[in-house]
């Protein structure tokens, strides 16, 4: 994600479009790209996903199993969300254990689903302390071209809102759905001179000064936050994105029922 | 092993109804990643499977550059969801025996002579395995060097001859290989019969590896056809798109 | 979560007697650390940070340098016995986020343009934790900057505003966050009010996240005003230390 | 084994001499070099052999202990192969964890080992599901002139052959020899032009196109291949590697009795 | 700790100042510097202190919990030594695992504890082969000016003097201080050219051809010593050096009381 | 610690019949690899040691390079099974501290001015572990690097001293070293009875310190004699076959 320069003339290129409120793509600055969402798509996952927003394409999968619960939380099954930015995607992107970028989306997605309860880990408990379902979600980032943040964590969400706990593999009774309470939607905005657009590319997180991405509720609550990038945003800039985020998270919600 | 489990049935016929040198249905598309300089993705029987090619670009690390020639570099991965029990990220050892022998499958076909100092990148990730991932990977490979527009001298189809409960089976399923006593992945170059992957494991009599490697250099044609076929496809795709930019 | 835990009293006190818009006792003291460029040493609270800059410098590894500008660095680490439970050295997962934001925040204020190719590399050590330390580590990072002599801008105050039992509280000790129903951390630019660091997790409602934004922009700019005093303080012990060699 | 170049003139000394029927240390193109065999070299090993194949130096050691079996095969010891190419060995080799080739070489040793069923995995159960005999086989390379697979494979079999399972040691009765059933015995040829060699030098190595290893058991049967390095055999090639191997494998058994 | 290089003037400036029986910071060869040590910096620890030797500055914690013994010291609390040369403390530090310096001076600090037996590691047994308290000793050097060695081993017998062991926390009574026995003492002596002087600085160690740590007890015996660097010592230098161990350990034994 | 071992008996025997100040049977063969440029193989009791030089020669990564002199890389292993429970691969604390003082101790010795820029890389593999390793892979280095024709200012000859029951003994084994409550490894140069590594744990007396000392730099002179022996055979072998050749 550091690697690439975008040359003087994409970046004035980008800028000028804008100031006439237009994109690359022929997006107004506030339209979302294409968004396709495909479930079940791993055989071999508890649930899965795979997620468009126009060409950036990501997986998602969950695998469980059973295993011990952390000692401060014994009656709560555990989740683990990891992102690997896979050399297939991108150029910039290398071999290697997770980098900040990957490490960076991989808690931002995790947040959106932790601290909006979507899953109800309680019910996950099989015998308080001793045996609990451990939740693996393991995202690829197939193609980038931006906004991996709001790919990834629609992915994560359509793959546990289609889940089947593998409760019969177990001799743990039948397999039953896995237990969602919510649909958090995330959305990222960015920040380009003085203009603020969802949904960026790649050409335009590499342009942009700033990104902010809000994961909110059903009830249009926020559920998690993460600002990145060097640049400021003002408080107001940031009201405004908190307002896109509900509105947007209403749309998404729509996608995938 | 359970020997009572019955691999070929009295009309000839395997587990899920197959003959025993009859491949498993399989699709191949090409041209399936945007960023990629090619790609295929490719599914036989359950298995699922992504390929991608980024080069000839410049090659990191510098150390490795050949003056004479591009070096293929190969990276096989079971994505953590691909299998029963979720795989932890990062190569393994198995895996990286795999890449090794892709990569060098791939560098007997690849001109690699036009291409000094640079680095042809070749990833699968097997996002879905049911036996076979390794020859399906290569397969797949193929097909994305190839979409690439990278020369090379032909494709190179791959597949697995087994051997369970005694039958010398094409191209083992997972049920099936659950009860494997032989394994023959192998892949060839079509034009020649040349053999450019091979390894083995289990036991295999003399006259059993003859018949083997018959079935599996048989069923690599077949797969050729179809490599060729995929590739058409995209070309007339390509071709189409082209023209309607043009007009 | 033990909803009988009282947050606020009757008479609007915490748990450690403080109000809900109030910071816990801080202090600050730039230029403790006679290897490094800057250095600063933090208390709030329960907390003990220490934040160190090297730099403008030369940049390793050399990939990493940018022809235009400076590269900002930053490495957050907690020390082993910071925590209750010993914390095994070397970087994990949060501190690799907090590194980020952290760096990216500081390079919002920091002239770096006027760097090419350099590298500012920042250090912040947390001595001991007690709820609050990646902005108590970014107050004293922007300190130690400035103690440098590094070009900025600004200085970036940072705070987090918490949700307990339903009360948003500003700066939440340890006791309070082990019932926090919501955490946003945050920066500024005081001279603008621009926000240059911003988190969240919990559950806030849109007029809640208004409110608390509100407390901790008020907040940062007392931060401010300490960040300020350390380096005053800092430049008339620099002064009189010049002042005495001349005698 | 990847840094080294081969001079021109040396390359072409080596196609010349071939081309006659002959090689730089005066052999025919399918003799091996002379082999020599330790056994018993560790005292601290359960069983040891040091192996020469001409100037190939290899050393591979057994260590047992107790251990868990895995859950899928709770009645079997449990076999595990690694390969060290030391720096010592070559000033090619660096320090550092097992690279690639370090990796095929342990696989393909190991795939001999287990395939043949040499090592009577069964009879190293101790109580099913709970406890039986872990094998640790560890080959360091010493002196590397080529042909590091068959020098490892070797050295396996000579230690296993005379390794003694350390039961007293664990108060589980008197120690006794490690249960064998077969000597699997593992050749490669390479070819260099269209002539087909066994036993490859360091430079034979790295002027050779393709490289086909071969393991079979007394019986003559095939108990692992591997194919390595860019070249391609044809089916003829491959079928008369493998008579070869059977060959040779005769000569071998006869040397480690 | 090998990046720098000093410079021929520096180096001259020392030799001729040395030669005249001075330093840089106007020490005699075998002063110290000025020490001192603040103990329970860090609440969060079992056991801690700050420690200056001149700019050296280091802080050394205690962190404890229960854990298994090793299977050979049954009735043993186990003790672990880390040491962390971050890159706070000096512009030659990197980021990343403990090199070798940290690595020696983990296991020099180490040994100059455990030989002496500090720490009664028997009363830390709870049940035998069962349950024993675990001590993680981390030493931090915050601000590096030389003699590391010396201030580290200062800092963890400091530390460990006012440890309380947690034992409320995990329900096994009252918490009670950590039972030590000796107080051992370790000084540094490096030699330039041919004089030996005491706790050197930076420069001073870039500049010596050789050094050694001594480690001593209430009693003058000697616990530990290690030899560094590339130069050489007489058996008389060797003698001399145990001789003034021996001194400055009676010294700073009454810093530390 | 059981003190009713006998390590001394009335005869003045240690448990292997050795006397206090004797060392245990030792053999050294200089040039045994063909690969290094020096190499040694070393049996002391039980101990089996390989050590092997290669260099000078160009030094990788070049950051450690020195333009005044040649550096001297040391990696001291010991093998999986070259001890009782296995040991897992790779290098361990105990491991890289020895290889860093047995570097240091060979610089000391080794004419490393007449190198700059190059790398002199000494690798010890301890076949088979019985107490003494550090010494003995010392010892062997020493006469590796002289089969490599480096210039060298002398050999070092190294050794340790112990403490058991109460007894100083020369170069414990094993079976001792379990009772040992002091160790002392050191090693010298002949020629100037300089010490260029020492290291010490345990528990000795002032006056324990010195006899150990003289008893370490004794033996020191005869492990020396042996070392010169194994390289005259080594030279005179060497002759020969030069001989042979010329013949």
């Amino acid at each position: 994600m550091s690697k690439s320069v975008v040359s003087e003339i994409r970046r004035n290129h980008i800028n000028e479009l804008l100031r006439k409120g237009s994109r690359m793509d022929e997006r107004a600055p506030l339209d979302l790209r294409e968004i396709s969402v495909e479930t079940g798509v791993i055989d071999t996952a508890e649930g899965s996903a795979r997620v468009h927003y126009g060409q950036t394409e990501v997986i998602a999968g969950l695998k469980m199993a059973i295993g011990t619960p952390f000692p401060d939380t014994p009656n709560k099954g555990v989740l683990t969300t990891s992102m690997e930015l896979i050399p297939m995607a991108h150029p910039d992107f290398e071999s290697g254990p997770p980098g900040m970028d990957a490490i960076e989306l991989a808690r931002v997605v995790d947040r959106g689903i932790r601290e909006s309860g979507m899953v109800d880990v309680e019910s996950l408990c099989i015998t308080p302390g001793e045996a609990v379902w451990m939740c693996f979600i393991d995202i690829y980032a197939i193609n980038y071209d931006g906004n991996l943040f709001d790919a990834a964590a629609l992915a994560v969400v359509a793959a546990l809102k289609n889940a089947m706990v593998p409760a019969s593999n177990y001799d743990k009774g039948e397999d039953f759905p896995l237990p969602v309470t919510c649909v958090p939607i995330t959305m990222t905005a960015a920040k380009i001179e003085n203009t603020l657009i969802v949904d960026p590319t790649f050409d335009e997180e590499m342009v942009c000064s700033a990104r902010l991405t809000v994961t909110t509720d059903g009830n249009g609550d926020i559920r998690a936050m993460q600002k990145g990038k060097s640049g400021a945003f003002t408080v107001e800039e940031i009201s405004d994105i908190v307002d896109l985020a509900r509105e947007k998270g209403e749309e998404i919600r729509k996608i995938i029922g | 092993m359970d020997s009572d489990i019955v691999m070929v049935d009295d009309n000839g016929k395997r587990l899920d109804g197959r003959k025993a040198d009859e491949l498993r249905p399989m699709k191949i598309e090409a041209g399936v990643l945007p960023n990629a300089d090619g790609s295929a993705y490719l599914e036989i029987g359950k298995n699922k499977v992504l390929a991608a090619v980024y080069g000839p670009r410049e090659c990191h690390p510098r150390h490795l550059q050949n003056p004479a020639k591009a070096i293929v570099q190969c990276k096989y991965n079971m994505q953590s969801y691909s299998v029963g029990d979720r795989k932890r990220p990062g190569p393994d050892r198995r895996s990286q025996e795999i890449s090794k022998i892709t990569a060098e499958a791939l560098e007997a076909v690849i001109q690699v002579e036009l291409f000094p100092r640079a680095s042809i990148d070749v990833y699968i990730e097997i996002l879905q395995a049911n036996a076979g991932t390794r020859c399906a990977g290569l397969t797949a490979a193929s097909v994305a060097v190839a979409d690439a527009g990278i020369p090379m001298r032909d494709m190179v189809p791959s597949v697995a001859v087994g051997k369970a409960n005694g039958h010398l089976l094409l191209d083992l399923n997972k049920e099936e290989d659950n009860y494997g006593e032989a394994d023959l992945p192998l892949a060839i170059i079509p034009k020649t019969n040349e053999v450019v992957l091979l390894q083995m494991d289990g036991h295999l009599t003399r006259e059993e590896f003859d018949t083997a490697m018959k079935m599996g250099v048989t069923a690599c044609h077949e797969i050729y056809e179809m490599q060729k076929d995929a590739l058409r496809r995209r070309y007339s795709v390509a071709a189409d798109e082209e023209q309607e930019v043009e007009e």
